[in-house]
């Protein structure tokens, strides 16, 4: 009873009730970011049926590697967050798991992140910073690096953004400062995760297969 | 009416309502409570309405003459953009939601608060941060895109402060997003026992249908905005033709939620209206469920039409054709509005109080407004009136003449019950009709010059549209000055107004069962629901000839 | 004591389990995406990619994110981004697709 | 130069769109009559305390008068529709027998030039009559072409043509406008229409100082450029021949049938790799930034002018 309290927040009087509304606000959420990143694959697709050869051209020359290797990482992070969460919801003695599942999920976030950042200098190197010496003859493989850095960036912010919520529950949940167990906070956080991944799902085949097969 | 007479037998309530429960500065910033934060947000877009209305006002003077006597073309570009921008971000589409939506919201349906209070107070706050990027970017210099932000000129062309515009208008629609969250989820989860879904007010439901639009198309101007941003800021081209860049894209983008937005703006408003129309013509509200199915189908195929806006652009021809006729399709629910407001006067009690007056004006004004609409989604007509003033007369008829007077009736529908102190009745009718008169005088005149060829965004214009715009500055002369006066008397109302009973209109809705201005937490005891709303007499009869009161105390038991 | 321990057990294993087999699928999933990347088969190509894309994140979403075992109201949630999205896509492209100079 | 209160129709297409205004004015009228109508009438008759019988409703179905007038709008609205698409898809592709205009817009002025070569500035004269196809791009931003006693406009973009097109059925002077908001001078960037007579025209015309005619900048280009390096008959690379192309219906190598207009040449040039033609191997270069507007408008109009040399004979 005193740990529902603990949990309870204006203006509700239910756990059960405030729980529903937290996870259906994060669901509504999650449909907006939906178009968010709808739009940035849409503008995308315009650009890529305009010019199918420079976004081909442009394709083959990011490190397949380093994309999928992130992509795999972030997959795995999934499951540490699913696993951390759903164990969370059950009933049983479960702190030490989520808590492990959680420090699991930030690391391979920040992993992720430094895969990243060792990719951004590779691409820094070969010049495919859009701009005077951009390292590609045709004029629209800019159009692809325009927006191959404001996506993965923009990516980037969101996956920060998630980092920092779990760290934020590992740090409270380690100090006994709030109760993973039935937290609506954990709940939430994780669908964010989770969203986020999607996202990365799609610019996978989007940023590191085009062209590859020519 | 008798409540100067009751005003002063009404016992003072026994707790201290929501305005006198603090009284700090920071019991007002700090607040997470709905009615506070509504407080907050009327002051902030009241500024704002202000500040877009002075901009305006220059361009109207400047007008006069065809040649232009006092701008350069420069200062004239950068107000009218200000003005759009203003106008459209910083007034209109907060305006009835996050005032009268927040304020309202949870009392109708009968609970303490909205869903998640700190992410409302957090999306205020969003709203102030977007203001001062707005306020910035008018003394740095201003901003000379017109508030549709077209490429390539505000990537590449333009020499103005397009970043800090655009990061303003880009922050304040995440307010609007969390705002959409905030109310969504309230409407589901905090509904009173017995409040089903059909038993909601119009206005509940209006809010609801504008949370929905607002959460799903405001994201995808962030990303138009950010790409453009992008583009002018870090050099990653997205636009730039040279670099095969498409600017129609942008366009796209662009309308997807700008078409959208308008419905944001207008949805509230029919919500207002469809609550004081009931109330003042002591009617039940006509074909309530197909006002609701109504308010849905415009929500939802207000997604579909965005392509109106481009039939010159350049937009494929095929295209457009599928745009023009999903235009013409959302006329229908629009109808359906339009003649049930017209039947729920039939045999009612109609008194005209200024918040009728407004209600009645926006009918008739929406219903221009809306059938110009119908010209620009015919192809071949709006070729020839795109980006002239028939599409300034069209969107200012729905926007001023429609949401604006419902603002306006619904300040004054609302004002006992948030202040607690009744205005001056006849000064709110006077303005109400000066009101009605200087707008119709200032926009009339523009669809005939419109049609004529002048186009819009012109600083200087041929002279033979000289008398067009003459009529139309001294149109905006008289509205001005009518805007003025609620300003100066609801002022007054607070420190002289006699004080409002808890349902001073007689009207039904769960908001005047409480206190007037309401307690912190809404409701000393939890209400419970057993009735559809508008129950303003017994069903299949019509008003009866009773005093409101009597009615009432019928009705409301 | 034991007994619920053991039953603890149980589940535990049963929620891994569950969890890693979609997990490997999604990295079945994006091995195979990789490989089919450098086979030319003109438009299929780029169609294979998206297309393992969508399954990757429908995993993801009924799994992962439980859609489930989540009442109609979250799935409708999650339902409505998708369409509008959906209906972008289509009006937009209705205009790209069909400018002028193609038949 | 035009009345106070009616704008002249002055073109083909400015009757059809006054038709199609009228009628919509006249429904709209009705409505507001209604809507106006029905509004006041009730407000007086049923005011507060009037006299005016109120007792039960009378057994009105809610249900079928919403149905009712939900339909009737639909129907109404769907006619109007359909009278306005027909008219619009009607006037979308210009008569084959168009004279051709090339228009420049940029930041704040428009350049004509006529099909043989003589230019203009913010001017544009044209025969009464005849169909005139106007080809328009930009430099900079977007303008539009708005003639209003004409009825048309088409916005005017970088990097790429558009088209509308016209037949002037008045003599006379009317406005040229910019109807797209592009900067500072937006409001400035104005010109004249003058529509002649044919005779006139053509006298206009030859007294004009002899400018380069478009195809012969374009020819000189296509030496210039290399294009003939691969396209002319002598030459040993495999590409396609030009003659004849114009207007005619390609066969591309992905199984798609273009038709060969001003797009689809500009698009040959700078993104050759997007429609290869059946048979050939993309081996041709893109020229996007080597060519300028002006000189892909050029190029075009000399392919154009093969086409048509190939018809006469
Ligand atoms: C609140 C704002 C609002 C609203 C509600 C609307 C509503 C509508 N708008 Fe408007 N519009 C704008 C704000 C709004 N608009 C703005 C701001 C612009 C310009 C933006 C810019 O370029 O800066 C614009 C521009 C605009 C254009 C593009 C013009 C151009 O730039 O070329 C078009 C074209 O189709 C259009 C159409 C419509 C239609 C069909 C409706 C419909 O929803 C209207 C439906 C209502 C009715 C039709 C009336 C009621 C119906 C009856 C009473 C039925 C009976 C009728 C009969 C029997 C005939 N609008
Ligand atoms: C959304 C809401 C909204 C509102 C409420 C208004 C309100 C008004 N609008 Fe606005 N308008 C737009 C939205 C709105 N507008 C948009 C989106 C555009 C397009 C911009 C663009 O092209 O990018 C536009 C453009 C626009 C133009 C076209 C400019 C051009 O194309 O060149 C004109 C011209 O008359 C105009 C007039 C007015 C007038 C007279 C009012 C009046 O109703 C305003 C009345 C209010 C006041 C007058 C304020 C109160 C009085 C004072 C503050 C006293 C004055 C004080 C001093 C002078 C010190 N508007
Ligand atoms: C290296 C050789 C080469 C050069 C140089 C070249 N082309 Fe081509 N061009 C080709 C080939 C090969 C094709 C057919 C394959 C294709 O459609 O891309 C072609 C196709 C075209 C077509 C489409 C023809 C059709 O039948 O549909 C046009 C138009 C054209 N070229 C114009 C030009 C112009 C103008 C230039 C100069 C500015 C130019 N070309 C320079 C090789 C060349
Ligand atoms: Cu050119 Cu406006
Ligand atoms: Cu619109």
């Amino acid at each position: 009873m005193s740990d529902a309290t603990a949990l309870l927040r204006e203006p509700w009087q239910r756990l059960e009730r405030q729980r529903q509304a937290g996870k259906f606000g994060i669901w509504i959420f999650l449909a907006s970011e939906t178009l968010f990143f709808g739009a940035l694959l849409l503008t995308y697709a315009v650009c890529r049926i305009e010019h199918p050869d420079a976004f081909a051209a442009a394709g083959r020359e990011t490190n397949i590697w380093f994309g999928t290797i992130n992509t795999a990482i972030l997959l795995t992070s999934s499951l540490t967050m699913a696993v951390a969460s759903q164990a969370a919801a059950q009933k049983g003695r479960v702190r030490q798991l989520v808590l492990a599942c959680l420090g699991a999920t930030a690391a391979l976030g920040v992993a992720f992140m430094i895969v990243k950042g060792f990719e951004y200098k590779e691409d820094i190197e070969k010049h495919l910073v859009p701009g005077t010496g951009f390292a590609l003859s045709q004029p629209s493989a800019q159009l692809f690096y325009g927006l191959y850095w404001l996506v993965t960036g923009v990516h980037a912010i969101h996956l920060t953004i998630g980092i920092a919520l779990v760290v934020r529950l590992v740090l409270l949940g380690a100090a006994r400062r709030i109760r993973l167990r039935g937290s609506p906070e954990l709940e939430v956080t994780a669908l964010y995760w989770h969203l986020v991944d999607v996202v990365w799902i799609f610019l996978y085949p989007l940023i590191y297969l085009p062209g590859r097969a020519s | 009416m008798t409540d100067a007479a009751l005003a002063g037998e009404l016992p003072f309530p026994p707790r201290p309502d929501y305005l006198r429960a603090g009284s700090t500065l920071l019991s007002w910033l700090a607040s997470t409570d709905h009615k506070r934060i509504a407080i907050l947000y009327a002051l902030t877009i009241t500024v704002f309405f202000f500040m877009g209305g002075a901009a305006i006002t220059a361009v109207r003077v400047e007008l006069f003459v065809p040649n232009g006597w006092f701008l350069t073309s420069d200062t004239y570009n950068r107000l009218f953009s200000f003005h759009g921008i203003i106008m459209v971000w910083f007034f209109l589409v907060p305006s009835i939601p996050n005032t009268f939506g927040n304020f309202l919201l949870p009392l109708m349906i009968g609970a303490p608060d909205v869903a998640f209070p700190r992410l409302n107070l957090f999306s205020w706050y969003l709203t102030l941060v977007g203001g001062i990027f707005a306020v910035y970017t008018l003394v740095a210099g201003g901003v000379d895109t017109g508030w549709t932000f077209y490429t390539p000129f505000s990537t590449m062309f333009s020499n103005t402060h397009v970043l800090t515009a655009a990061a303003a208008v880009f922050v304040v629609g995440f307010a609007s997003i969390a705002t959409g969250v905030n109310f969504i989820a309230t409407t589901h989860m905090l509904r009173a026992p017995g409040m089903t879904w059909f038993r909601l007010p119009m206005f509940v439901w209006s809010i609801y249908a504008t949370s929905i639009v607002m959460v799903l198309s405001t994201p995808v101007l962030a990303i138009s905005l950010m790409l453009v941003i992008a583009e002018r800021w870090l050099g990653l081209p997205i636009f730039d033709p040279v670099r095969g860049g498409d600017p129609i894209l942008f366009q796209h983008l662009f309308w997807f939620y700008s078409h959208p937005a308008v419905y944001i703006m207008v949805l509230p408003a029919m919500g207002v209206v469809s609550e004081i129309i009931p109330c003042f013509a002591r009617r039940r509200l006509f074909g309530y469920d197909f006002m609701v199915y109504a308010i849905i189908a415009i929500a939802g195929i207000g997604f579909f039409v965005w392509g109106h806006h481009m039939f010159v652009s350049g937009q494929s021809p095929y295209a457009s054709l599928i745009f023009s006729f999903l235009s013409f399709v959302i006329a229908v629910p629009s109808a359906i509005k339009v003649f049930n407001w017209t039947a729920s006067l039939y045999r009612g009690q109609i008194s005209f109080n200024s918040p009728m007056i407004y209600a009645l004006g926006f009918v008739g004004l929406f219903t221009t407004g809306g059938l110009s609409g119908l010209f620009l989604a015919s192809i071949p007509v709006d070729v020839h009136v795109t980006d002239t003033y028939f599409v300034v007369a069209h969107f200012h008829y729905i926007m001023v003449g429609g949401s604006v007077s419902a603002f306006f009736g619904a300040l004054h529908f609302w004002w006992p019950k948030i202040t607690g102190k009744m205005y001056p009745e006849s000064w709110a009718q006077f303005a109400a009709i000066t009101m009605y008169f200087g707008f119709n005088m200032t926009f009339l005149p523009q669809f005939v010059a419109g049609y004529l060829g002048m186009p819009r965004r012109y600083h200087t214009y041929p002279a033979e549209f000289q008398v067009y715009n003459v009529m139309s500055s001294a149109g905006a002369a008289v509205l001005a000055a009518a805007y003025l006066l609620p300003l100066v008397y609801l002022m007054w109302s607070l420190f002289h107004g006699a004080r409002a009973s808890n349902n001073p209109w007689g009207a039904t809705g769960l908001e005047w069962t409480t206190t007037s201005p309401p307690p912190p937490h809404n409701f000393d005891l939890q209400p419970l629901v057993d009735r559809a709303p508008y129950q303003y007499h017994a069903e299949g009869e019509s008003a009866g000839s009773d005093a409101p009161e009597v009615q009432n105390a019928r009705s409301l038991r | 004591m034991s007994a619920d321990r053991g039953r603890q057990e149980g589940w535990l294993l049963r929620l891994w389990l569950r969890n890693a087999l979609v997990w490997a699928a999604l990295l079945g999933l994006l091995v195979l995406s990789m490989f089919l990347a450098y086979i030319p088969m003109g438009p299929v190509t780029v169609t294979s990619g998206v297309a393992i894309a969508v399954i990757k994140s429908s995993l993801v979403l009924v799994f992962f994110m439980e859609l489930i075992r989540s009442r109609a109201l979250i799935r409708l949630a999650a339902l409505a981004g998708l369409v509008f999205v959906g209906v972008m896509f289509a009006l937009t492209l209705a205009d790209v697709l069909t400018r002028s100079g193609k038949i | 130069m035009n009345a106070i209160f009616a704008l002249p129709e002055a073109s083909t297409q400015a009757v059809r769109v006054d038709g199609i205004l009228a009628a919509l004015v006249i429904v709209s009228a009705l409505t507001l009559a209604l809507v106006f109508g029905l509004l006041v009438s009730f407000a007086i008759r049923y005011r507060r305390g009037s006299k005016a019988k109120r007792g039960r409703l009378p057994e009105i179905v809610n249900r079928e008068f919403e149905v009712g007038w939900t339909a009737a709008t639909f129907f109404l609205f769907a006619f109007l529709f359909w009278w306005a698409a027909s008219a619009d898809v009607g006037a979308l592709t210009a008569p084959a027998n168009a004279l051709e205009v090339h228009v420049l817009a940029k930041q704040w002025m428009w350049k004509t030039q006529h099909a043989n070569g003589a230019r203009e500035i913010d001017e544009l004269h044209v025969p009464v009559g005849r169909p005139v196809r106007l080809v328009m791009t930009s430099q900079d931003v977007i303008h539009s072409f708005f003639v209003p006693a004409f009825r048309i406009k088409q916005d005017v973009l970088p990097g790429r043509n558009t088209e509308t097109w016209f037949q002037a059925t008045k003599l006379g002077v009317f406005h040229l406008l910019c109807a797209e908001y592009c900067g500072t001078n937006h409001s400035a960037m104005r010109g004249r229409i003058t529509v002649m007579r044919e005779e006139d025209y053509a006298r206009w015309l030859s007294a004009q100082p002899e400018g380069d005619d478009l195809a012969h900048v374009g020819a000189k280009l296509f030496v210039s450029q290399g294009c003939s390096g691969c396209h002319a008959s002598s030459s040993a690379v495999h590409a396609p021949k030009l003659e004849g192309l114009y207007g005619r219906t390609v066969q591309l190598s992905d199984g798609r049938q273009v038709r060969a207009d001003d797009a689809y040449i500009r698009d040959s040039m700078l993104q050759p790799k997007r429609d290869i033609v059946a048979g050939f191997d993309p081996i041709m270069p893109s020229f996007a930034g080597l060519l300028d507007d002006g000189d892909i408008q050029s190029l075009t109009a000399f392919i154009r002018s093969l086409g048509q040399e190939h018809g006469h004979d």
